[in-house]
Protein backbone atom coordinates (compact mmCIF):
# COMPACT_ATOMS: atom_id res chain seq x y z
CA UNK A 1 0.00 0.00 0.00
CA UNK A 2 1.35 3.55 -0.84
CA UNK A 3 0.12 7.09 -0.71
CA UNK A 4 1.47 9.39 -2.89
CA UNK A 5 0.90 13.48 -2.56
CA UNK A 6 -0.65 14.67 -6.26
CA UNK A 7 -1.57 12.54 -9.12
CA UNK A 8 -0.10 9.01 -9.55
CA UNK A 9 2.01 8.16 -11.84
CA UNK A 10 0.32 5.43 -13.72
CA UNK A 11 3.13 4.37 -15.99
CA UNK A 12 5.29 3.66 -13.33
CA UNK A 13 3.53 2.14 -10.66
CA UNK A 14 1.93 -0.43 -12.80
CA UNK A 15 5.10 -1.36 -14.31
CA UNK A 16 6.79 -2.06 -11.06
CA UNK A 17 4.10 -3.66 -9.88
CA UNK A 18 4.06 -5.99 -12.85
CA UNK A 19 8.12 -6.10 -12.52
CA UNK A 20 7.62 -7.28 -8.68
CA UNK A 21 4.88 -10.06 -9.63
CA UNK A 22 5.42 -11.83 -13.18
CA UNK A 23 7.70 -14.45 -11.61
CA UNK A 24 5.84 -15.56 -8.85
CA UNK A 25 3.84 -17.85 -10.98
CA UNK A 26 0.88 -15.84 -10.26
CA UNK A 27 -1.05 -16.49 -13.68
CA UNK A 28 -3.72 -13.60 -13.24
CA UNK A 29 -2.84 -10.11 -12.34
CA UNK A 30 -5.33 -7.34 -12.74
CA UNK A 31 -5.09 -3.86 -12.46
CA UNK A 32 -8.23 -1.08 -11.41
CA UNK A 33 -6.77 2.11 -12.69
CA UNK A 34 -9.48 5.65 -11.32
CA UNK A 35 -9.11 8.60 -13.38
CA UNK A 36 -10.60 11.51 -12.39
CA UNK A 37 -13.65 12.52 -14.45
CA UNK A 38 -13.97 15.75 -16.14
CA UNK A 39 -17.82 16.32 -14.68
CA UNK A 40 -20.18 18.64 -12.62
CA UNK A 41 -17.59 21.74 -13.71
CA UNK A 42 -14.87 20.51 -11.52
CA UNK A 43 -11.08 21.09 -12.49
CA UNK A 44 -10.24 17.91 -10.25
CA UNK A 45 -10.57 16.35 -6.71
CA UNK A 46 -8.72 16.31 -3.73
CA UNK A 47 -8.66 14.02 -0.86
CA UNK A 48 -8.14 13.56 3.09
CA UNK A 49 -6.73 9.89 4.34
CA UNK A 50 -6.69 8.80 7.65
CA UNK A 51 -4.03 6.39 7.67
CA UNK A 52 -4.09 4.46 10.55
CA UNK A 53 -7.85 3.01 9.48
CA UNK A 54 -6.52 2.57 6.24
CA UNK A 55 -3.90 0.50 7.01
CA UNK A 56 -5.37 -2.01 9.26
CA UNK A 57 -8.47 -2.09 6.31
CA UNK A 58 -5.71 -2.78 3.86
CA UNK A 59 -4.05 -5.52 5.90
CA UNK A 60 -6.94 -7.55 6.65
CA UNK A 61 -7.76 -7.76 2.72
CA UNK A 62 -4.31 -8.93 2.45
CA UNK A 63 -5.02 -11.96 5.05
CA UNK A 64 -8.10 -12.39 3.03
CA UNK A 65 -6.07 -12.62 -0.50
CA UNK A 66 -3.51 -14.65 1.14
CA UNK A 67 -5.70 -17.09 2.27
CA UNK A 68 -6.74 -17.81 -1.50
CA UNK A 69 -2.71 -17.75 -3.00
CA UNK A 70 -3.17 -13.98 -4.18
CA UNK A 71 -1.94 -11.01 -3.39
CA UNK A 72 -3.27 -7.51 -3.28
CA UNK A 73 -1.36 -3.63 -3.89
CA UNK A 74 -2.47 -0.48 -3.70
CA UNK A 75 -1.94 3.18 -4.32
CA UNK A 76 -4.15 6.57 -3.51
CA UNK A 77 -3.07 9.85 -4.08
CA UNK A 78 -3.36 12.60 -1.28
CA UNK A 79 -4.00 15.82 -1.41
CA UNK A 80 -5.06 17.76 -5.24
CA UNK A 81 -5.38 15.71 -8.40
CA UNK A 82 -6.38 17.21 -11.35
CA UNK A 83 -9.38 15.79 -14.06
CA UNK A 84 -7.36 12.93 -16.51
CA UNK A 85 -5.06 12.14 -14.00
CA UNK A 86 -5.27 8.82 -11.77
CA UNK A 87 -6.18 8.85 -8.03
CA UNK A 88 -6.55 5.42 -6.94
CA UNK A 89 -4.90 2.58 -7.76
CA UNK A 90 -5.32 -1.45 -7.28
CA UNK A 91 -4.34 -4.78 -8.59
CA UNK A 92 -4.78 -8.40 -7.87
CA UNK A 93 -2.36 -11.52 -8.70
CA UNK A 94 -3.92 -14.83 -8.15
CA UNK A 95 -3.22 -18.33 -9.61
CA UNK A 96 -6.62 -18.43 -11.82
CA UNK A 97 -8.30 -15.87 -13.12
CA UNK A 98 -11.47 -16.90 -12.16
CA UNK A 99 -10.67 -15.80 -8.57
CA UNK A 100 -8.66 -12.99 -9.65
CA UNK A 101 -11.49 -11.49 -11.55
CA UNK A 102 -14.06 -11.97 -8.32
CA UNK A 103 -11.05 -10.41 -6.17
CA UNK A 104 -10.77 -7.36 -7.65
CA UNK A 105 -14.68 -6.51 -7.99
CA UNK A 106 -14.75 -7.34 -4.23
CA UNK A 107 -12.05 -5.52 -2.92
CA UNK A 108 -12.82 -2.39 -5.37
CA UNK A 109 -16.19 -2.26 -3.81
CA UNK A 110 -15.32 -3.01 -0.37
CA UNK A 111 -12.83 -0.03 -1.00
CA UNK A 112 -15.87 2.54 -2.34
CA UNK A 113 -17.85 1.99 0.85
CA UNK A 114 -15.03 1.00 3.85
CA UNK A 115 -11.47 3.09 2.91
CA UNK A 116 -11.41 6.29 5.20
CA UNK A 117 -10.96 8.48 2.58
CA UNK A 118 -12.52 11.63 2.30
CA UNK A 119 -13.41 13.61 -1.60
CA UNK A 120 -13.67 17.29 -2.26
CA UNK A 121 -14.73 18.47 -5.55
CA UNK A 122 -12.18 21.45 -7.02
CA UNK A 123 -14.15 23.93 -7.74
CA UNK A 124 -12.73 27.48 -8.68
CA UNK A 125 -9.90 26.47 -6.50
CA UNK A 126 -12.05 25.49 -3.66
CA UNK A 127 -12.53 22.19 -2.01
CA UNK A 128 -16.37 20.90 -2.10
CA UNK A 129 -16.64 17.83 0.23
CA UNK A 130 -18.36 15.29 -1.93
CA UNK A 131 -21.05 14.24 0.20
CA UNK A 132 -23.55 12.94 -1.61
CA UNK A 133 -21.45 10.46 -3.32
CA UNK A 134 -19.56 8.73 0.15
CA UNK A 135 -21.05 6.33 2.20
CA UNK A 136 -21.46 6.34 6.07
CA UNK A 137 -19.33 4.10 7.67
CA UNK A 138 -20.22 1.31 9.52
CA UNK A 139 -22.18 2.12 13.19
CA UNK A 140 -22.04 5.95 11.72
CA UNK A 141 -24.60 7.94 14.08
CA UNK A 142 -23.41 6.24 17.09
CA UNK A 143 -22.92 9.58 18.91
CA UNK A 144 -26.19 11.01 17.20
CA UNK B 1 -7.10 13.24 29.05
CA UNK B 2 -9.06 11.66 26.24
CA UNK B 3 -8.17 13.23 22.49
CA UNK B 4 -10.99 13.60 20.47
CA UNK B 5 -9.91 13.98 16.49
CA UNK B 6 -12.40 15.56 13.87
CA UNK B 7 -11.49 14.02 10.32
CA UNK B 8 -12.05 14.82 6.79
CA UNK B 9 -14.00 17.51 5.97
CA UNK B 10 -15.47 17.95 9.82
CA UNK B 11 -12.41 20.25 9.74
CA UNK B 12 -11.88 21.27 13.49
CA UNK B 13 -9.09 20.70 15.66
CA UNK B 14 -8.34 18.06 17.97
CA UNK B 15 -10.12 18.10 21.90
CA UNK B 16 -8.94 16.53 24.73
CA UNK B 17 -12.18 15.63 27.13
CA UNK B 18 -12.19 14.09 30.45
CA UNK B 19 -14.89 11.55 29.69
CA UNK B 20 -15.71 7.63 31.20
CA UNK B 21 -17.28 6.33 28.33
CA UNK B 22 -18.33 7.08 24.74
CA UNK B 23 -22.09 7.92 26.55
CA UNK B 24 -20.61 10.87 28.35
CA UNK B 25 -19.63 12.47 24.70
CA UNK B 26 -22.13 11.86 23.50
CA UNK B 27 -23.92 14.00 26.58
CA UNK B 28 -21.03 16.86 25.41
CA UNK B 29 -21.43 16.97 22.15
CA UNK B 30 -25.40 17.26 22.34
CA UNK B 31 -25.71 21.00 22.21
CA UNK B 32 -22.89 22.03 19.66
CA UNK B 33 -25.17 22.86 16.95
CA UNK B 34 -22.79 22.85 14.23
CA UNK B 35 -21.91 19.28 15.49
CA UNK B 36 -25.17 17.41 15.68
CA UNK B 37 -25.29 17.15 11.81
CA UNK B 38 -22.05 15.45 11.29
CA UNK B 39 -22.72 13.02 14.60
CA UNK B 40 -25.89 11.66 12.81
CA UNK B 41 -23.25 10.32 10.09
CA UNK B 42 -20.02 10.29 11.61
CA UNK B 43 -19.03 6.74 12.07
CA UNK B 44 -16.70 6.73 15.69
CA UNK B 45 -13.54 5.01 16.36
CA UNK B 46 -11.35 4.49 19.62
CA UNK B 47 -7.26 3.52 19.11
CA UNK B 48 -8.06 3.54 15.64
CA UNK B 49 -10.72 0.62 15.58
CA UNK B 50 -13.96 1.31 14.86
CA UNK B 51 -16.43 0.76 17.27
CA UNK B 52 -20.88 0.03 17.47
CA UNK B 53 -21.53 0.22 21.37
CA UNK B 54 -21.58 3.73 23.18
CA UNK B 55 -20.82 1.80 26.65
CA UNK B 56 -17.24 1.63 25.64
CA UNK B 57 -15.40 2.67 28.40
CA UNK B 58 -12.68 5.12 27.56
CA UNK B 59 -9.29 5.53 29.39
CA UNK B 60 -7.14 8.66 29.75
CA UNK B 61 -4.99 7.64 27.08
CA UNK B 62 -7.54 6.79 24.67
CA UNK B 63 -8.20 8.59 21.21
CA UNK B 64 -11.67 8.77 19.68
CA UNK B 65 -11.93 9.26 15.88
CA UNK B 66 -14.64 10.70 14.31
CA UNK B 67 -15.16 9.62 10.87
CA UNK B 68 -17.33 11.21 7.96
CA UNK B 69 -18.74 9.16 4.78
CA UNK B 70 -16.09 8.60 3.11
CA UNK B 71 -15.53 8.35 -0.85
CA UNK B 72 -12.28 6.86 -1.97
CA UNK B 73 -10.78 6.06 -4.98
CA UNK C 1 -7.27 -5.83 -31.29
CA UNK C 2 -3.48 -7.37 -31.45
CA UNK C 3 -1.70 -10.45 -32.21
CA UNK C 4 2.00 -10.51 -31.69
CA UNK C 5 4.53 -13.70 -32.17
CA UNK C 6 6.24 -14.80 -28.95
CA UNK C 7 5.26 -13.34 -25.39
CA UNK C 8 3.59 -10.24 -24.77
CA UNK C 9 5.52 -7.23 -23.89
CA UNK C 10 3.32 -5.93 -21.22
CA UNK C 11 5.35 -2.89 -19.90
CA UNK C 12 4.95 -1.39 -23.70
CA UNK C 13 1.54 -2.87 -24.29
CA UNK C 14 0.14 -1.32 -20.64
CA UNK C 15 1.78 1.90 -21.37
CA UNK C 16 0.63 2.35 -24.76
CA UNK C 17 -2.41 1.20 -24.25
CA UNK C 18 -3.32 4.15 -20.77
CA UNK C 19 -1.54 6.68 -22.98
CA UNK C 20 -4.30 6.29 -26.07
CA UNK C 21 -6.97 6.24 -23.24
CA UNK C 22 -6.09 8.75 -20.15
CA UNK C 23 -7.71 11.83 -21.84
CA UNK C 24 -10.85 10.19 -23.40
CA UNK C 25 -12.71 11.15 -19.86
CA UNK C 26 -12.82 7.16 -18.63
CA UNK C 27 -13.30 7.15 -15.20
CA UNK C 28 -12.46 3.51 -14.49
CA UNK C 29 -9.86 1.45 -17.05
CA UNK C 30 -9.29 -2.06 -16.02
CA UNK C 31 -6.38 -4.32 -17.51
CA UNK C 32 -6.37 -8.07 -17.08
CA UNK C 33 -3.01 -9.93 -17.73
CA UNK C 34 -2.88 -13.38 -18.26
CA UNK C 35 0.88 -14.94 -17.11
CA UNK C 36 1.75 -18.57 -18.54
CA UNK C 37 2.23 -20.26 -15.27
CA UNK C 38 4.99 -23.00 -14.51
CA UNK C 39 3.12 -26.36 -13.62
CA UNK C 40 2.26 -29.78 -15.21
CA UNK C 41 6.07 -30.25 -16.43
CA UNK C 42 5.89 -27.54 -18.94
CA UNK C 43 7.82 -25.29 -20.04
CA UNK C 44 5.60 -22.77 -21.75
CA UNK C 45 2.42 -22.72 -24.25
CA UNK C 46 2.30 -22.67 -27.66
CA UNK C 47 -0.64 -20.86 -29.72
CA UNK C 48 -2.41 -20.97 -32.85
CA UNK C 49 -5.44 -18.87 -33.54
CA UNK C 50 -7.61 -18.29 -36.50
CA UNK C 51 -8.04 -14.68 -37.38
CA UNK C 52 -10.71 -14.13 -39.16
CA UNK C 53 -12.86 -15.40 -36.71
CA UNK C 54 -11.48 -13.85 -33.77
CA UNK C 55 -11.59 -10.57 -35.25
CA UNK C 56 -15.27 -10.57 -35.96
CA UNK C 57 -16.12 -11.62 -32.23
CA UNK C 58 -13.81 -9.05 -31.30
CA UNK C 59 -16.05 -6.57 -32.95
CA UNK C 60 -19.23 -8.13 -31.84
CA UNK C 61 -17.58 -7.12 -28.06
CA UNK C 62 -16.38 -3.80 -29.59
CA UNK C 63 -19.92 -3.14 -30.27
CA UNK C 64 -21.48 -3.91 -27.13
CA UNK C 65 -19.15 -1.92 -25.36
CA UNK C 66 -19.29 0.88 -27.14
CA UNK C 67 -23.68 0.61 -26.02
CA UNK C 68 -22.04 1.11 -22.66
CA UNK C 69 -20.08 4.03 -23.77
CA UNK C 70 -17.00 1.50 -23.12
CA UNK C 71 -13.95 0.95 -24.85
CA UNK C 72 -12.35 -2.64 -25.34
CA UNK C 73 -8.62 -3.53 -25.95
CA UNK C 74 -6.85 -6.89 -26.47
CA UNK C 75 -3.69 -8.67 -27.36
CA UNK C 76 -2.59 -12.13 -27.78
CA UNK C 77 0.67 -14.29 -28.23
CA UNK C 78 0.97 -16.93 -31.75
CA UNK C 79 3.54 -19.19 -31.35
CA UNK C 80 5.49 -20.10 -28.38
CA UNK C 81 5.18 -18.22 -25.41
CA UNK C 82 7.86 -18.89 -22.22
CA UNK C 83 6.26 -20.25 -18.57
CA UNK C 84 6.37 -16.37 -16.60
CA UNK C 85 5.57 -14.39 -19.63
CA UNK C 86 2.20 -13.02 -20.45
CA UNK C 87 0.42 -14.66 -23.46
CA UNK C 88 -3.08 -12.74 -23.66
CA UNK C 89 -3.94 -9.07 -22.53
CA UNK C 90 -7.42 -7.36 -22.10
CA UNK C 91 -8.79 -4.54 -20.72
CA UNK C 92 -11.67 -1.84 -20.45
CA UNK C 93 -12.02 1.28 -20.17
CA UNK C 94 -15.35 2.52 -18.93
CA UNK C 95 -17.02 5.97 -17.70
CA UNK C 96 -17.28 4.55 -14.29
CA UNK C 97 -16.13 1.35 -11.93
CA UNK C 98 -19.20 -0.73 -11.96
CA UNK C 99 -19.11 -1.17 -15.48
CA UNK C 100 -16.34 -1.43 -16.18
CA UNK C 101 -15.52 -4.26 -13.80
CA UNK C 102 -18.71 -6.26 -14.67
CA UNK C 103 -17.48 -6.01 -18.49
CA UNK C 104 -14.05 -6.99 -17.51
CA UNK C 105 -15.53 -9.79 -16.26
CA UNK C 106 -18.16 -10.71 -18.76
CA UNK C 107 -15.35 -10.55 -21.44
CA UNK C 108 -12.40 -12.72 -20.34
CA UNK C 109 -14.86 -15.34 -19.40
CA UNK C 110 -17.05 -15.02 -23.04
CA UNK C 111 -13.04 -14.89 -24.47
CA UNK C 112 -12.35 -18.38 -22.80
CA UNK C 113 -15.11 -19.93 -24.62
CA UNK C 114 -15.29 -18.38 -27.47
CA UNK C 115 -12.39 -17.09 -28.78
CA UNK C 116 -10.99 -19.23 -31.77
CA UNK C 117 -7.59 -20.02 -30.00
CA UNK C 118 -5.94 -23.50 -29.53
CA UNK C 119 -3.58 -23.88 -26.57
CA UNK C 120 -0.71 -26.23 -26.64
CA UNK C 121 1.48 -27.20 -23.37
CA UNK C 122 5.02 -27.64 -24.09
CA UNK C 123 6.45 -30.19 -23.02
CA UNK C 124 10.23 -32.11 -23.96
CA UNK C 125 9.85 -29.49 -27.06
CA UNK C 126 6.71 -31.25 -28.46
CA UNK C 127 3.69 -29.11 -28.70
CA UNK C 128 0.58 -31.19 -26.83
CA UNK C 129 -3.02 -30.01 -27.60
CA UNK C 130 -4.20 -29.07 -24.27
CA UNK C 131 -7.32 -30.73 -25.13
CA UNK C 132 -8.75 -31.31 -21.66
CA UNK C 133 -8.44 -27.45 -20.76
CA UNK C 134 -10.49 -26.82 -23.95
CA UNK C 135 -13.63 -25.89 -24.50
CA UNK C 136 -16.04 -26.92 -27.46
CA UNK C 137 -17.60 -23.92 -29.33
CA UNK C 138 -21.59 -23.32 -29.84
CA UNK C 139 -22.43 -25.98 -32.20
CA UNK C 140 -20.34 -28.42 -32.02
CA UNK C 141 -20.62 -32.00 -33.21
CA UNK C 142 -22.49 -31.09 -36.16
CA UNK C 143 -20.62 -33.23 -38.41
CA UNK C 144 -20.58 -36.25 -36.50
CA UNK D 1 -15.00 -26.59 -55.60
CA UNK D 2 -15.43 -25.66 -51.72
CA UNK D 3 -12.93 -25.58 -49.60
CA UNK D 4 -12.32 -27.45 -46.56
CA UNK D 5 -9.94 -26.47 -43.54
CA UNK D 6 -8.48 -28.17 -39.99
CA UNK D 7 -7.95 -25.82 -37.79
CA UNK D 8 -5.47 -25.75 -34.78
CA UNK D 9 -4.82 -29.36 -33.87
CA UNK D 10 -6.29 -30.96 -35.94
CA UNK D 11 -3.19 -30.84 -38.52
CA UNK D 12 -4.16 -31.62 -41.69
CA UNK D 13 -4.17 -30.05 -45.26
CA UNK D 14 -7.04 -28.19 -46.18
CA UNK D 15 -8.77 -30.51 -49.40
CA UNK D 16 -11.19 -29.47 -52.21
CA UNK D 17 -14.33 -30.86 -52.42
CA UNK D 18 -17.58 -31.39 -54.83
CA UNK D 19 -20.63 -30.95 -51.98
CA UNK D 20 -24.33 -29.45 -52.27
CA UNK D 21 -24.93 -28.78 -48.25
CA UNK D 22 -22.98 -29.75 -45.13
CA UNK D 23 -24.60 -33.31 -44.89
CA UNK D 24 -22.66 -34.12 -47.81
CA UNK D 25 -19.63 -33.53 -46.08
CA UNK D 26 -20.93 -35.87 -42.93
CA UNK D 27 -21.41 -38.32 -45.48
CA UNK D 28 -17.87 -38.25 -46.76
CA UNK D 29 -16.12 -38.08 -43.41
CA UNK D 30 -18.09 -41.05 -41.82
CA UNK D 31 -15.63 -43.69 -42.92
CA UNK D 32 -12.22 -41.14 -42.36
CA UNK D 33 -11.57 -42.93 -38.69
CA UNK D 34 -9.18 -40.62 -38.33
CA UNK D 35 -11.38 -37.76 -38.49
CA UNK D 36 -14.52 -39.03 -36.55
CA UNK D 37 -13.50 -37.95 -32.76
CA UNK D 38 -12.11 -34.79 -33.99
CA UNK D 39 -16.28 -34.46 -35.84
CA UNK D 40 -17.68 -34.97 -32.60
CA UNK D 41 -16.12 -31.98 -30.52
CA UNK D 42 -15.57 -29.64 -33.87
CA UNK D 43 -17.82 -26.19 -34.34
CA UNK D 44 -18.27 -25.69 -38.39
CA UNK D 45 -17.76 -22.39 -39.87
CA UNK D 46 -18.34 -21.54 -43.42
CA UNK D 47 -16.81 -18.49 -44.90
CA UNK D 48 -15.90 -17.35 -41.26
CA UNK D 49 -19.48 -17.50 -39.55
CA UNK D 50 -20.30 -20.61 -36.88
CA UNK D 51 -23.36 -22.39 -38.23
CA UNK D 52 -25.65 -24.77 -36.61
CA UNK D 53 -27.58 -26.26 -39.38
CA UNK D 54 -26.65 -29.51 -41.22
CA UNK D 55 -28.67 -28.10 -44.57
CA UNK D 56 -26.49 -25.29 -45.04
CA UNK D 57 -26.45 -25.12 -49.16
CA UNK D 58 -22.47 -24.91 -50.11
CA UNK D 59 -21.36 -23.37 -53.37
CA UNK D 60 -18.24 -23.79 -55.23
CA UNK D 61 -16.16 -21.24 -53.72
CA UNK D 62 -17.34 -21.30 -49.82
CA UNK D 63 -15.03 -22.35 -47.37
CA UNK D 64 -15.99 -24.28 -44.16
CA UNK D 65 -13.57 -24.40 -41.53
CA UNK D 66 -13.56 -27.11 -38.33
CA UNK D 67 -13.50 -25.33 -35.46
CA UNK D 68 -12.02 -27.78 -32.39
CA UNK D 69 -12.31 -26.80 -28.72
CA UNK D 70 -10.86 -24.09 -27.51
CA UNK D 71 -8.56 -22.37 -25.29
CA UNK D 72 -6.76 -18.75 -25.40
CA UNK D 73 -5.22 -16.92 -22.92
Amino acid sequence: MELHRGPLNVDEITNRWYGKLKDKNYGAYIPFIGIVRDENKISGLSFDIYEPILNSWFKAWQEKAKNKDSYLLMAHSIGDVPNHCSSYMSAVASPHRVEALKMISSFVEDFKVSAPIWKYDLINKERVYAKKRSTALKGAGLLK
Amino acid sequence: MAKVEFLGPINRESIHVDIKNLNDLKEMFKHDNELVEWLEICAVAVNDTLVSSIDIKIGKSDKISLLPPVCGG
